[in-house]
């Protein structure tokens, strides 16, 4: 039955080619039946495509992890389909095709299926982030996609030479030393691009900063997230953990560049990408300790990262150069803004407090060193941000008369996600408990392993 | 004798990518791409692929120049 | 300095790759993988082996090219994500282009090229529909036919600038889509099984054989023939 | 011996990647280090002496290469047609905008 997630989707987007411009008003629906199946399917169960079993054909596995993972993109596009003044005329089959993509991105259980998976969801992005004529950021993404593309399709390749399978399972039950030195390596070049790695997270700025809102909106919730599982799925489940060492020192090196460059930027949606590259190196920093405690702290810390992020990239696209017009939305603006430097009371101070704890358990000491240097530039950017657009110093009238109020569904989502975001503050159980099943999921690969290939 | 025609479609491969990225105009460069296209479909069908050099004949080598012709006469031709 | 650092980084990959050579069986000694055994003999249900060409009936799949079995029956979904891809990039580049300046030509296609076009497109366009429906027998299929069949389409373009297609290759772009989605959902009303082949399957070697198969096959080759010719036709349009 | 071409060919791609300035010839270096990869999958699955994967008339004992590579390739190709058709487009419209399509040269327009 999950395959509906993935077939509904696109059956519709294929089916309303030659009138897309009715399909706007379809997207909710979409989401939203897409979310209630979500909810009736039972977990643990695994989907043999075509009926081939399990290491010839493709499986989709819901478990634990991919279940939770599944639920919380699939809020984030039922939020996103609620702000229909967002999504530009042509894009809405592209944000349908995007759904389906993720949704398979996250389910799939063989990994030349996921290389198919992850292009599809690059060719949307690049597609998204091609908005508001932002034609050569579109383009250097689209370059350095590709290339990390093939070199995922080599990795794919090499653990299948290693291993004469494509199942995740199998690769994960089969692999020897040998490929566990080759494949990880080009796997991590392959998936650097999406999730952000220093040297390769070039294109994030040019594409987030546009002046879209819906591109960051996507870019930096759903598809960071999808991203960022599918990146735990295969180094923690399928690879055991190997190679996270070289992650580790590669997280830490994107969190101080990103930062410093953050606090440089004159231009709000800039230093927004590069906040929002920083938290990607940290949050693989974190996973990198392998362990159920410090996935569960990374998983808290990027449901907390997408949700404020979700709010802050949709005001700073489509608000000017204050909050005179907007009060509402300013307050919104500022409580994701405060969550995000991890300021008490709000969510973000939560998992901040437990990355330290369990970085404290593992006996490590450089992480927690570097985490309060970035939260310190954090505090000094953010707060810099906030009093610019309360305090405007020097608005032009006719600037103040060009600044449109924003509509009332939008105020009323970001007020939501807002308040949910104080909720999680001080009640961080419901956020907590995803985490930890994903973590769950992600850890016990042997679970994994029998539940696709049966009890071999 | 096989690895002898391998060798000589190598080389020529090499050959003509080197001249595909270095080429001074752009036209050159796509009809280098188009060759090498066309010699990788020679190597396909000698490790015994023809599903993919018929998909590689007619996609790589046919429409990927048709499509990259098409977009250079688009900008106004070459400039260089 | 640029070129000399580039020329390093290169080197440095390279090597990478030749020190990933004792890993890799030797060109030419490759073996089979169980996956790859299991596809050949059409055993992955346990029922399979020993084929023989025009006499081996009712296999788990039919397809006499093994390579189609795998593309459109085992790993079906891949395929169909595969034309997802293409969908996306033809829509893409229809978005992208759609606010150019639309400025003529202004050279006559030649009276050579025109005759000729005659002439050759419904060749053409045969051949390309053979390469598809045959895609389960001999070597080609969905992919490559759709390609000819697009390649038959720019000629058009070429020769005459009035020619418009775009409505066109959106309505069979949509219909033969979705008409892939209902094959594999009707896969799951049968069975219980997305992109379940659902249809007996024949005797080895036969046009009408190896179940849905073909019909995907064909499907693909429409789909795939007017997503090329919708972006060949987007890149013609203004010259 | 396949295996050296294509890693010189992903070598040459790659070069062209990082000293080239013309946007064309990125699209260009991507378009070589595709099909240098589709070289080397093929030939991870090529056995020497045995027949293309399909039954016919002519081999109908299954004395086959490996069809599955063949088969990921035919897939990775036709993403690879996709993906430059969504390159040149944008490419075209970078023309548009600024004029050129020399990288440095858009940089310099960019930062105005």
């Amino acid at each position: 039955m999950s395959a509906l997630l993935i077939a509904v989707p696109l059956l519709i987007a294929f089916l309303f080619v030659p009138l897309k411009n009715k399909i706007k008003y379809i997207l909710p629906f979409v989401a939203l039946f897409s979310l209630i199946l979500i909810l009736k399917l039972p977990i643990e169960q695994v989907n043999f495509l075509g009926g081939w079993k399990a290491p010839f054909g493709i499986t989709l596995v819901l478990d634990n992890s991919s279940y939770y993972s599944l639920i919380v993109v699939n809020i984030i596009f039922f939020l996103l389909s609620l702000i229909p003044q967002i999504i530009e005329k042509d894009l809405s089959l592209i944000f349908l095709i995007l759904m389906a993509s993720i949704n398979g991105l996250i389910l799939t259980g063989d990994l030349f299926n996921s290389f198919v998976f992850l292009e599809i969801t690059s060719v949307a992005a690049y597609i998204l982030s091609s908005s508001k004529r932002n034609y050569y950021g579109a383009f250097k993404y689209l370059i350095l996609g590709s290339i990390a593309g093939a070199f995922y399709l080599l990795g794919t390749l090499y653990s299948y030479i290693g291993t004469g399978s494509l199942n995740l399972a199998d690769i994960s039950k089969n692999i020897n030393s040998e490929f566990l030195a080759v494949v990880p390596i080009l796997i991590f070049i392959g998936l650097a691009v999406e999730t952000k790695i220093f040297p390769l997270a070039g294109w994030v700025p040019d594409v987030y900063a546009s002046g879209s809102a819906l591109t960051p909106a996507i870019l930096a919730t759903g598809v960071t997230f999808s991203m960022m599982y599918l990146f735990g799925r295969i180094f923690i489940t399928v690879f055991h953990g190997e190679f996270l060492n070289v992650v580790y020192i590669f997280g830490l090196i994107t969190v101080v560049v990103a930062e410093l460059s953050a606090l440089k930027q004159d231009n709000l949606l800039r230093a927004l990408s590069f906040s929002s590259i920083a938290q990607a190196g940290l949050f693989l920093s974190v996973i990198s300790m392998n362990s159920y405690e410090s996935l569960t702290a990374g998983y808290f810390h990027l449901l907390n990262d997408i949700t404020a992020k979700f709010v802050l990239f949709i005001i700073a696209a489509s608000i000017g150069k204050s909050f005179i017009k907007n009060k509402t939305t300013g307050i919104a603006f500022s409580i994701a803004s405060f969550s995000l430097i991890g300021f008490p009371l709000f969510a973000g101070f939560r998992s901040k407090l437990l990355i330290l704890k369990t970085a404290f358990l593992n006996q490590n000491y450089i992480l927690p060193i570097i985490l309060l240097f970035a939260t310190i530039i954090e505090i000094a950017y953010v707060l810099r941000w906030n009093i610019k657009l309360w305090y405007p110093d020097n608005i032009l009238p006719q600037e103040k008369e060009k600044t449109q109020k924003l509509s009332w569904n939008v105020n009323l989502i970001l007020l939501i996600v807002a308040l949910v975001i104080i909720v999680i503050g001080f009640y961080p159980d419901i956020y907590l408990k995803i985490a930890q099943n994903i973590a769950s999921g992600l850890t016990n690969y042997r679970a994994y392993v029998t539940n696709v290939l049966g009890g071999m | 004798m096989i690895n002898v025609i391998i060798i000589f479609i190598g080389i020529l491969m090499a050959i003509s990518a080197i001249f595909a990225v270095e080429s001074k105009k752009i036209i050159d460069s796509f009809i280098a791409l188009s060759l090498m296209s066309l010699l990788s479909v020679f190597l396909f069908v000698i490790m015994k692929a023809p599903d993919v050099a018929i998909t590689e004949a007619s996609v790589g080598a046919g429409l990927t120049t048709a499509v990259l012709v098409l977009a250079l006469r688009k900008i106004g031709g070459d400039k260089e | 300095m640029r070129r000399f650092l580039s020329a390093l980084i290169v080197l440095g990959l390279i090597m990478f790759f030749i020190s990933t050579l004792p890993l890799i069986p030797e060109f030419g000694k490759a073996s089979l993988s169980k996956v790859s055994r299991a596809f050949i003999d059409k055993d992955v249900n346990g029922n399979g082996g020993n084929i023989q060409y025009g006499v081996s009936k009712d296999l788990e799949n039919g397809a006499a090219n093994v390579v189609t079995s795998i593309v459109v029956d085992y790993r079906s979904f891949d395929t169909l994500g595969e034309v997802t891809v293409l969908f996306t990039s033809a829509l893409g580049v229809g978005i992208i282009l759609s606010g150019y300046k639309r400025k003529k030509f202004g050279r006559e296609p030649n009276f050579i090229l025109r005759v000729s076009v005659g002439i050759l497109l419904p060749l053409i366009l045969l051949f390309g529909a053979y390469v598809f429906i045959h895609g389960h027998l001999t070597p080609g299929g969905g992919f490559p036919g759709g390609t000819i069949i697009a390649a038959g389409i720019l000629l058009l373009y070429l020769s005459n600038e009035e020619f418009d297609l775009s409505k066109t290759v959106k309505f069979v772009e949509g219909i033969s889509g979705s008409l892939y989605v209902i094959v594999g959902l009707l896969g799951l009303a049968v069975s219980g099984v997305f992109l379940i082949n659902f249809l007996p399957t024949g005797v080895v070697g036969n046009l009408f054989s190896s179940g849905i198969v073909p019909i995907i096959y064909i499907l693909i080759g429409f789909k795939v023939g007017a997503e090329l010719s919708g972006i060949v036709a987007e890149l013609h349009r203004e010259g | 011996m396949v295996y050296y071409i294509s890693f010189i060919l992903i070598g040459i791609g790659i070069y062209g990647f990082l000293t080239q300035k013309n946007l064309f010839k990125h699209l260009i270096s991507l378009t070589i280090i595709d099909t240098a990869i589709n070289i080397f999958i093929i030939s991870l699955g090529y056995i020497s002496g045995e027949e293309a994967p399909i039954y016919s008339k002519y081999t109908p004992i299954a004395n086959f290469v490996d069809p599955l590579p063949q088969a990921l390739v035919l897939t990775a190709i036709v993403i690879g047609v996709g993906i430059l058709a969504l390159g040149v487009s944008l490419l075209i419209k970078v023309y548009e905008k600024y004029g050129t399509l020399d990288v440095e040269e858009i940089v310099a327009k960019e930062g105005k």
